[in-house]
């Protein structure tokens, strides 16, 4: 296969991306395992063609604002697999130093507002970066995700209305997999349908299948051409599932296997690869050429992380007021 | 006597609270379904129904208000807050209103609210998961802050606030969920209003609550192989304080640690230092000392979280220096 | 005139408690001059529709959550006017023993738990109050007065959903005065139809004109009903307008001279008084007899403040937790 | 010298700073066309324009969360929060992530923002309304926290907290709004880092800051009829404390009252007391005194609220035992 058309090149990078997203989490969870990463380890699996689908709508200079499940929003959004790896590490090399560990990556150069670990936090920030960006004119966008948990917290409802009454250029991304740890959506809102709630703060919202990643694109690209002509906030309800537990923690014991399974009929990865195939002339073996690519990648990222140095103790007290000159 | 742990301690407690008074109910983030994200209530739902093991949305402020005021409607809610770090988005619940109505309405309206959260550091969860704001709570009027550290207490303690009138905070340390031990069958109630001597000593008091007390102990053998006696204390309520039990002990070993993990500007350990040292000025034979955590925000790195939290080794080093 | 009817003693004794609690209010404004008073006074000047038009519909056991602008509440809730009055000069005698002030009346054995000062602070404690009820299944209302600038606040947003989805007695009553303190609503929130915002957590929503007393009491009575009946929480959007500044320290710049006046043609005392003149056979000068019966209602309360006494101040830190037996 | 008010003092300080500099802007409740709810904003929507003058929707933490976004996206936001009390619902927001961005990201997000509001007791606005919590926010490490008590600092601190990479808060205490006093035509930036030494003695050192100056300023008047000359400290920053300056003026008089509004458990008196007793144990020659608020959720009447708050002659009675 020599010449692939445009579309089949964007869509083989999608499905490298969720490919490589997928197989670092893999990974991840030896390394919990081996107690190399410690602390809490939310995986994004099932989740990726979200990540895929909304970092390919924005560009370098737009804004990005996370949740504590974020490893898929960090490597989409191009952080170096390396700096990731190593901060889950807790090394020097890592992303946030160590210092921030799993639920919090930050890349300021890539515009990477991290990883916030109290749901609903990040939301307020995601509208004040977008603030700035109106109050100086530049036609740039921030991304704000968050869960369906996220929802009920007081902060999403004053966000919503704040970004809304300012028409700030915001796109909320709610990524809508059905659960808050053990708590399903229809135990914590009265009106489940979240694109619906969402509308009424008077923003364009709709729901999206966030398992089908062109989707995805499809959505985000509508949503950030609005948001550049200045039409205020969109609001879009992806939706999706974990495959795995909440946490390392989680027995998973709130949700049905059925469910589950039913679920993983719809793996992104493989739905993809299916369109591909009909549509692009994809064969589905060049995955494994993909797979051990993205292989190669994690593995020079467990290198790095593992000969990543730590901070010197001595520094432990640096960073918590900026260094003067 | 039963080996039990620290969470199943606190499991009992909820559980015998619920069958004895239909008032009772539990309330918070995932407390049913999924079991307590600690897995404190791990069962109750199968026993209890939804009613009484009630999961909330995550709403802090607004299910730590419902909380109060189903105080005032003459229920006895015990709210969960997953940890300390979320209770943030509730503080004004919980200081306007829980720690205010009484006060305001003339007497009037109690709070008889339990509200439990776990604190604390330790476990590498990063600066927004790690914070110990129990001392910080102590400054509040009209609230009861008491943080149990050992398995007597996490199974006593629960019974204690529910039958106090007023509004009481439950402080549960993250790292003692596993710790597990030895513990009667008919414990009970504990009393709320005094501090506890845990070892006894002559040569230096050290001072410690919930999640220090171990970290007290430990320091207090290595001193022993000093030949330095330590007497320590755990605090158990830290508002209002068992001011005497300090004070008597500081009184027989004219020397004080304070073993506190919050912060150390403004910490617990500040207010224990300036109330000895009005109180008890002229007993002291050394200044006060405080081994607290480093005023950072927790990192996640554990070389450096644990270079953050006290530890006995800097417990010792402390007594060694009161010593002389 | 001799022989009443039902509906006409009722028209007259709302007609009584408005007036009731618009001339306690002007007499307060005098007291305030006078330094009698102290702290923030707010006046419900123009919205007494309301306070009338909720409490004559629920019972003695029903209960009621306010806020800091709750003397027309307090009073048609029917705490003495002289508790009332006596809370405001800080005595003893005060329904709040002097602790609370005008913001903070409360009266537990009426069911009136504040008084709140905190906008929005108000409603999680009405949902508590409701969850209390109905755990208790006992057929009580709760009432939850706010006004449109708590709508705002996160609370509200959690309020709402939390009742909506326990499916709580709670009858939320939103005062939309057009303002929080200086803002226009249109200034503060996105979606200026409360009604419509709150109908998105799926419960029974709708406006109601607040000027006019007797729209409020058919609201009410609806509401309450259905309340009773176990379908879950309502709210009211009462359209209000306060006549005066926010508070006495209030300049009032923010608004036009003409849209005041314009409002004020709508003044629910007259308005109703016109009402009952057409319906029920009212003579309007039976008015001055109202207002002289209220007057002396007022000067009682007002002899009652003044010879009230002031809690010994060897008593300051009574309460802050009960006191033991 | 002109002669100006505290308020209009903070009043051309937000007007040189959005003169100078584009990023700056003011957002908070009401601070437009109403003027700001104790007119310190009045007449800035006019001359700034909605755009930088900023009303917001009763929204507290959202946009105090804007304002830290506002900030991480290349601004300088002035966020006001009309009064202490109602920041308990930004609190998450304070403290999760404007104290904690820059650490948990390694020092790459830097969140250089101003919050002022106003803070205090004394004008009968009951429990809700008259919290000081100026000194539990110093507890907070991440934070910079400042207190205006004179017209020079008034005018002068909020160009310094621009200038700071990092969050500051501001307390105004409500009750200075109306002081009036002459003021030098060319006052600008103060230094932020060093407290101020407001009347020198040699018998006692009164600590006090932002609403206490005042307190402490009469007593040690009163104090000076008894023969007693008491040296009066304002510490003007609250976070990092400026210990030297408070222990060296001890290391002179030898006897320390420190005047805090807060709640006296856990407050900043405690802390300050703690760490003068750490580092001049021996320079003291009595215990630490404290003057400080009772606790008690503020009561309305006047009597009791007066009664409740830290008065001058609390101050002479703590500095007289003091001086033995
Ligand atoms: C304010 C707050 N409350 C509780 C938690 C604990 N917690 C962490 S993740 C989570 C569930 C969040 O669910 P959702 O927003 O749907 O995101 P998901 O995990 O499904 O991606 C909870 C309750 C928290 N981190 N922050
Ligand atoms: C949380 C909070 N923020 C700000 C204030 C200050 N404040 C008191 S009343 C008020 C306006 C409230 O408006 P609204 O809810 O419409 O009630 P209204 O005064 O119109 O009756 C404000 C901003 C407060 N008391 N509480
Ligand atoms: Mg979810
Ligand atoms: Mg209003």
């Amino acid at each position: 296969m020599t010449a692939r058309t445009a579309r089949a090149k964007k869509r083989l990078e999608l499905l490298r991306q969720m490919i490589r997203i997928r197989r670092f989490e893999e990974r991840c969870v030896e390394l919990y395992s081996a107690t190399a990463i410690r602390g809490f380890l939310h995986l994004y699996t099932g989740e990726e063609a979200i990540a895929a689908g909304v970092m390919q709508g924005i560009g370098p200079e737009d804004q990005v604002v996370s949740t504590y499940r974020e490893h898929g929003h960090a490597l989409a959004r191009g952080l170096p697999m390396d700096s990731v790896m190593a901060e889950m590490y807790g090394r020097l090399n890592g992303c946030s130093r160590g210092r921030g560990g799993s639920m919090h990556l930050f890349d300021a150069g890539r515009r990477f507002y991290g990883g916030n670990a109290i749901v609903g936090g990040g939301l307020p920030l995601a509208v004040g970066l977008g603030l700035a960006t109106a109050m100086n004119h530049r036609p740039l966008v921030t991304v704000c995700l968050f869960g369906d948990g996220a929802v009920s917290e007081g902060e999403f409802h004053e966000s919503l209305n704040l970004a809304a009454l300012w028409r700030l250029p915001v796109l909320f991304c709610c990524e809508n997999n059905l659960y808050a740890m053990g708590t399903a959506l229809h135990r914590a809102q009265s009106q489940t349908d979240l694109a619906l709630h969402a509308a009424s703060y008077g923003m364009p919202a709709w729901p999206v299948d966030g398992m089908d990643v062109l989707a995805v694109c499809e959505a985000v690209d509508k949503a950030v051409e609005s948001l550049r002509g200045g039409a205020g906030p969109h609001f879009l309800e992806l939706h999706t599932y974990r495959f795995r537990a909440h946490s390392m923690y989680d027995s998973d014991r709130y949700r049905d296997r059925a469910e589950i399974d039913r679920w993983k009929e719809r793996d992104p990865i493989p739905f993809l690869s299916r369109i591909m195939a009909a549509e692009d002339g994809f064969d589905p073996a060049e995955t494994a050429a993909i797979e051990s690519e993205v292989d190669a990648e994690i593995e020079s990222a467990v290198a790095a992380a593992e000969n990543g140095e730590l901070e010197p103790v001595e520094e432990l007290t640096r960073f918590v007021y900026s260094e003067r000159s | 006597m039963t080996t039990i742990t620290y969470r199943e301690a606190l499991r009992e407690a909820i559980r015998e609270a619920l069958r004895e008074d239909e008032r009772v109910f539990l309330m918070g983030e995932d407390v049913g379904a999924y079991g307590g994200c600690f897995g404190v209530s791990l069962g109750l739902l199968e026993e209890f129904g939804p009613e009484r093991i009630r999961d909330t949305p995550l709403s802090e402020s607004a299910f730590v208000g419902a909380g109060i005021g189903c105080a005032l409607g003459g229920m006895r809610p015990i709210v969960e807050i997953m940890t300390v770090n979320f209770s943030l988005l509730a503080l004004d619940q919980i200081l306007n209103n829980a720690a205010t109505l009484l006060h305001m309405s003339g007497g009037q309206l109690n709070v008889p609210l339990v509200i439990r959260m776990t604190t604390g550091a330790g476990r590498q969860l990063g600066a927004q998961h790690s914070h110990s704001l129990e001392g910080w709570y102590a400054h509040i009027p009209g609230l009861r802050v008491v943080a149990p550290a050992t398995l007597e207490d996490a199974r006593g303690m629960l019974a204690t606030a529910l039958a106090d009138p007023d509004p009481v905070l439950l402080f549960e340390h993250g790292s003692l969920y596993n710790y597990s031990g030895e513990l009667d069958e008919h414990a009970g109630p504990v009393d709320l209003d005094r501090a506890a001597l845990r070892r006894p000593g002559r040569d230096v008091t050290l001072v410690s609550y919930g999640g220090t007390l171990s970290t007290a102990l430990s320091a207090a053998e290595e001193l022993a192989s000093h030949n330095v006696e330590a007497e320590v204390v755990d605090l158990r309520t830290l508002r209002p304080l068992d001011e005497e039990t300090v004070l008597s002990s500081v009184s027989r070993t004219h020397r004080l640690v304070v073993v506190d993990e919050g912060w150390r500007s403004g910490s617990l350990s500040a207010e224990i230092a300036a109330r000895v040292t009005e109180n008890a000025f002229y007993e002291l034979d050394a200044p006060v000392q405080r081994v607290c955590s480093a005023e950072v925000p927790m990192p996640y790195a554990r070389h450096l979280e644990q270079a953050a939290l006290p530890q006995p080794a800097r417990v010792v080093a402390a007594a060694l220096e009161a010593v002389g």
